[in-house]
């Protein structure tokens, strides 16, 4: 992570963080070993890989297609997993 | 002492009951509390004032003092004025919630009725528990009588929620000596009167879901030393701003109140030093020595955190003698913890007092004339530093 | 400064009377001090009140060591004299509370003052509280405060009905009383 | 939005942002972004110390969009208490006219054991909040330790499967029942393998005044030990085994509302989760034996109390 590490004169009163859902600009895909890759073609937009993507990575389109955000995606491979048609398939992250 | 009268009312209460007005007079909002002694009669009275309409609160009757002082903490940073209460055991249940409550600047205003830890298990005062909070980032005064535990309560609330200040604070009353003992006092005619002096608090920070913060997060090593190094910031920048507020309160209501009380110590070879309500008894003591020639003098501390250093070095100018009164014991510190936080506030001083420790009164024992008298005999012994007084055995 | 010491038992009234002795001379203006003495005692033990009266600030708030006046509620108390006039200043005074005046005995070196409000507290609350009738008796003997003001401070404390039977045994104690020595 | 058929349904917005730091696979996301979608309005979130705590908000980080608080470890209930009472002085005394959700999160530490004292004061008081126990079964974020909600025979680092003692010896503590005889208005159990049965509670739950109790369970790779791509379908075979049965009582009548007619072998449970591989090995058969007798009970009695008007 490159935060700027801040001094104690430029903190926020209470000790809040007052940049709510801040984390959104920390990359955990770092994290990843494997790599889920989507078929789209084999896609029934059941929407079951967004649900239960732990990471929010799993990125919910206009029409209930999804798209994976390899920014946050920590490669768990729940949405491998449970989805029904087999459309995400875990790769090996470093080929 | 020249007293405005002008829409108060004279009238006789305990300390207990005192405090109880004052927090209706201050219009708060939520009180979380858990009974235990000598501090009951404080939620006694408040649930009537609730129950029976004349105070628009909410009353969490609680399950522990732990829940107490978190409920106050979750109410607290809703942006409402909060209050509770406690005595002994009872801050000790709460100790781990009183440093989150500092940390996250909520102005929580608590009275102590000061009673002495177990074992063994005691009602009766000491001043264990209001020195268990020292470190702990509140605002702590200490009441002599019935009318300051009234008035500070007040003050505490202006001062807690202060934008300046923004920290919890303590308003120490002698547990049974002042909780429950009557005595006369002039009280406001009520809510609208004290609305003058303590306006609508005004948070600085609060849960607000038109404005979502995150409170009370995780801070490891690469954070944590920089908020505390905010907080000690805040915390040493409060003096003024309490000046100021008891400086309006005095003005507001007729009565003085500063850092410290002085009393024939101008001129005074050997001063006292006390908290709390022994200061009343020490006034009496040094009038009486004073006639027999003795050159005593009294020094009380109504600020005792942040710890009033320049009041309390200006005051001990000219003394040969300071006797530090502790009502309390500090196990294996060279000192108790008043004479402590004295020794330290003096040792750059080019000319100081000689400093003696005096421990007295623990778990209600009367301090009266005659351990006063003991106590004279003492400190008069060659070489003394540290003593006891009205004890058996010594 | 008037310094009052009271003796009874847990449940008898000690803490009220000497809280109302207090409220009464507050409201007449009069600096005073009511101090408990909370031990670990329950009903039926010995308990004791302190009040102390001043035209000036009262400033000290130890117990009351040296009092001018003893006030003995528990008649069963009487017989431990010494703890009754411990500290008891040169000449002052002893009120008690006997059911048989006739055998009442003097403590000496003391005024002594004696008052039935053993029957009275029977015959006018129905009930063996005999603080109410032992604080008309200091007042008929001391003259702290005038009746009125404890009249007013009886009602504002239990009501219309139940102050009204107190102001009738303070009256009583405060008619009743009787010095024997 | 309210209650949904489908997972289509569920609405799009989040209040919880990516980039947070729970453990791949983790099952505690699931339950914080399903209660931010249900609880419609204006929430409040107070969070015990615990995985969910730690994870969201690393200062100068925080996973959060909402207002959220964490003050310790045993007080969620308490510092929910107060919000919901500040609150309520808000809207009676200060015109603030917006209706608050109060939603506390605590885990099973922070519910079954240190906290159970001050949750059991809240809901005795009858705060108008929820209670969410997200329970994975021993204190996951010290670094596994058994806890009241830990199930027989399982290993964690403070009842390891010893040569002797194999895993905990005892059962866990039915704190959703002791929740419900406070005799509140709504408890249920939820579990993230059954979607549609979870959001639809949640929003139930959300519309209902008075304090609710929601039993969440989270399975949890690093503690149990199972490949992280496993989650749900632990989560699943949870239910379809009857070790975790889905139900909720409300205002006193229980309803089974995932019915398990033909319940799985436990075995196919247990042989996912490293904490509970050595109950497999013959020796320890007693063991299985037990927790299938004690599962088998708790469904009977769910049946049972299920064919009551009200139970309490």
């Amino acid at each position: 992570m490159a935060d700027d590490l801040k001094t104690w004169r430029e903190l926020p009163v209470a000790m809040i963080v007052d940049q709510p859902g801040n984390t959104v600009e920390v990359e955990t895909g770092t994290w990843r070993a494997l790599r889920p890759v989507l078929d789209p073609s084999k896609c029934i937009k059941c929407l079951i890989c967004w649900v239960y993507c732990p990471d929010l990575a799993i990125e919910r389109l206009e029409d209930d297609s999804v798209k994976i955000n390899y920014y946050y995606c920590k490669g768990c491979g729940i949405c491998a997993e449970e989805c029904p048609t087999k459309a995400i398939q875990m790769v090996e992250e470093g080929v | 002492m020249e007293v405005k009268v002008e829409r108060q009312i004279r009238t006789g209460l305990n300390g207990d009951e005192a405090v109880a007005y004052a927090a209706y007079h201050a219009d708060v909002d939520v009180i979380a509390a858990y009974p235990i002694t000598p501090q009951t009669i404080i939620v006694e009275r408040l649930s009537e004032f609730v129950h029976d309409g004349l105070l628009d609160a909410e009353f969490i009757p609680v399950e522990s003092e732990h829940s107490a002082l978190s409920a106050v903490v979750g109410a607290a940073a809703s942006g409402v004025r909060t209050f509770t209460a406690t005595a002994s055991q009872g801050l000790a249940l709460m100790y781990e919630i009183l440093y989150i409550a500092s940390s996250l600047r909520l102005p929580i205003v608590m009275a102590l009725a000061d009673r002495a830890l177990s074992a063994l298990i005691n009602i009766h005062c000491s001043h264990d528990d209001a020195y268990a909070a020292r470190d702990s980032g509140w605002i702590e005064f200490f009441a002599e009588n019935v009318q300051e535990a009234y008035d500070l309560v007040i003050a505490a609330f202006r001062v807690a929620e202060d934008k300046n200040i923004s920290f919890p604070a303590i308003v120490n009353l002698d547990g049974f000596i002042l909780s429950h003992s009557i005595e006369p006092l002039y009280i406001y005619e009520g809510q609208d009167v004290v609305r003058e002096f303590l306006p609508r608090r005004e948070p600085i920070v609060k849960l607000d879901p038109d404005k979502p913060v995150t409170i009370g997060a995780l801070a490891l090593q690469n954070y944590y030393i920089e908020l505390k190094r905010a907080q000690a910031e805040a915390f040493e920048a409060t003096p003024p701003y309490i000046r100021k507020i008891l400086r309006e309160y005095s003005e507001f209501s007729g009565r003085k109140y500063d850092f410290i009380k002085k009393y024939m110590i101008d001129d005074a070879d050997i001063g006292f030093l006390v908290l709390g309500s022994t200061a009343g008894t020490m006034r009496h003591v040094v009038r009486k020595w004073r006639e027999k020639g003795r050159k005593v003098g009294l020094i009380s501390l109504t600020l005792y955190r942040p710890f009033p250093v320049d009041d309390l070095r200006d005051a001990v100018k000219g003394l040969k003698k300071l006797v530090i009164m502790d009502r309390s014991y500090s196990f294996g510190s060279p000192y108790a913890q008043l004479y402590m936080d004295v020794a330290a506030t003096l040792y750059d001083e080019p000319e100081k007092p000689d400093l003696i420790n005096v421990i007295y009164g623990l778990g209600g024992r009367d301090f009266n004339e005659y351990t006063a008298e003991e106590m004279w005999e003492k400190i008069n012994r060659p070489g003394v530093k540290k003593i006891w007084v009205g004890v058996r055995g010594d | 400064m008037l310094e009052v010491r009271w003796h009874g038992r847990g449940g008898q009234g000690v803490v009220t009377s000497s809280q109302l002795l207090a409220l009464s001379a507050i409201k007449e203006g009069k600096y005073a001090i009511h101090i408990p003495e909370f031990g670990p005692e329950r009903r039926g033990a010995p308990v004791r009140a302190y009040t102390r009266i001043d035209d000036k600030v009262i400033d000290i708030r130890s117990s009351v060591l040296n009092p001018d006046i003893v006030v003995v509620i528990d008649p069963g108390l009487v017989k431990y004299r010494e703890m009754i006039t411990d500290g008891l200043k040169k000449g002052g005074k002893v009120i008690y509370n006997i059911p048989d005046p006739s055998k009442a005995e003097v403590f000496e070196g003391f005024e002594t003052y004696v008052v039935d409000a053993y029957h009275i507290a029977l015959e006018v609350i129905k009930r063996p509280i005999y603080n109410t009738a032992m604080l008309g008796a200091l007042i008929g003997v001391a003259k702290i405060v005038s009746l009125d003001t404890v009249y007013d401070a009886l009602i504002e404390r239990f009501g219309e009905k139940i102050g009204k039977l107190n102001i009738e045994a303070v009256k009583r104690g405060y008619e009743e009383v009787k010095k024997i020595g | 939005m309210g209650f949904i058929r489908r997972l289509n349904d569920i609405p799009r917005e989040e209040y919880f942002a990516p980039g947070h730091a729970f453990c791949a696979g983790c099952g505690i996301t699931s339950i914080i972004r399903m209660v931010l979608k249900a609880y419609e309005g204006p929430k409040i979130i107070v969070n015990a110390t615990g995985c969910m705590e730690v994870a969201s908000t690393l200062y100068p980080r925080t996973a959060w969009k909402v207002p959220w608080i964490h003050s310790a470890f045993e007080n969620a209930a308490a510092t929910a208490a107060g919000i919901e009472a500040a609150f309520k002085i808000l809207n009676r005394k200060y015109g603030y006219n917006k209706k608050v959700h109060v939603i506390a999160f605590g885990g099973d530490g922070g519910t079954f054991d240190i906290g159970i004292q001050a949750l059991s004061g809240a809901l005795e008081r009858g705060h108008n909040f929820t209670y969410i126990c997200y329970d994975n079964e021993a204190y996951m974020n010290t670094g596994i330790q058994r806890s009241g909600a830990t199930p027989m025979g399982a290993a964690t680092t403070t009842s390891p499967a010893g040569r002797v003692i194999p895993g905990k010896p005892q059962g866990k503590k039915d704190l959703v029942f002791i929740a419900a005889f406070h005799k509140i208005p709504y408890v249920a159990t939820l579990n993230p393998a059954f979607m549609q049965d979870m959001y639809n509670k949640l929003v139930k739950a959300s519309q209902i005044e008075g304090p609710k109790f929601l039993h969440y369970y989270t399975p949890c790779p690093t503690g149990w030990r199972f490949d992280t791509s496993h989650s749900i379908k632990i989560a699943r075979l949870a239910v379809q085994t009857r070790f975790f049965p889905l139900y909720e009582i409300e205002r006193g009548k229980l309803r089974i509302t995932v019915d398990i007619k033909k319940p799985k072998p436990l075995e196919e449970y247990l042989k996912l989760q490293g904490r509970f591989r050595h109950l497999l090995d013959p020796k320890n058969k007693h063991i299985v034996d037990a927790l299938k007798e004690e599962i088998e009970r708790n469904w009977q009695r769910l049946k049972m109390l299920s064919q009551l008007d009200f139970i309490y």
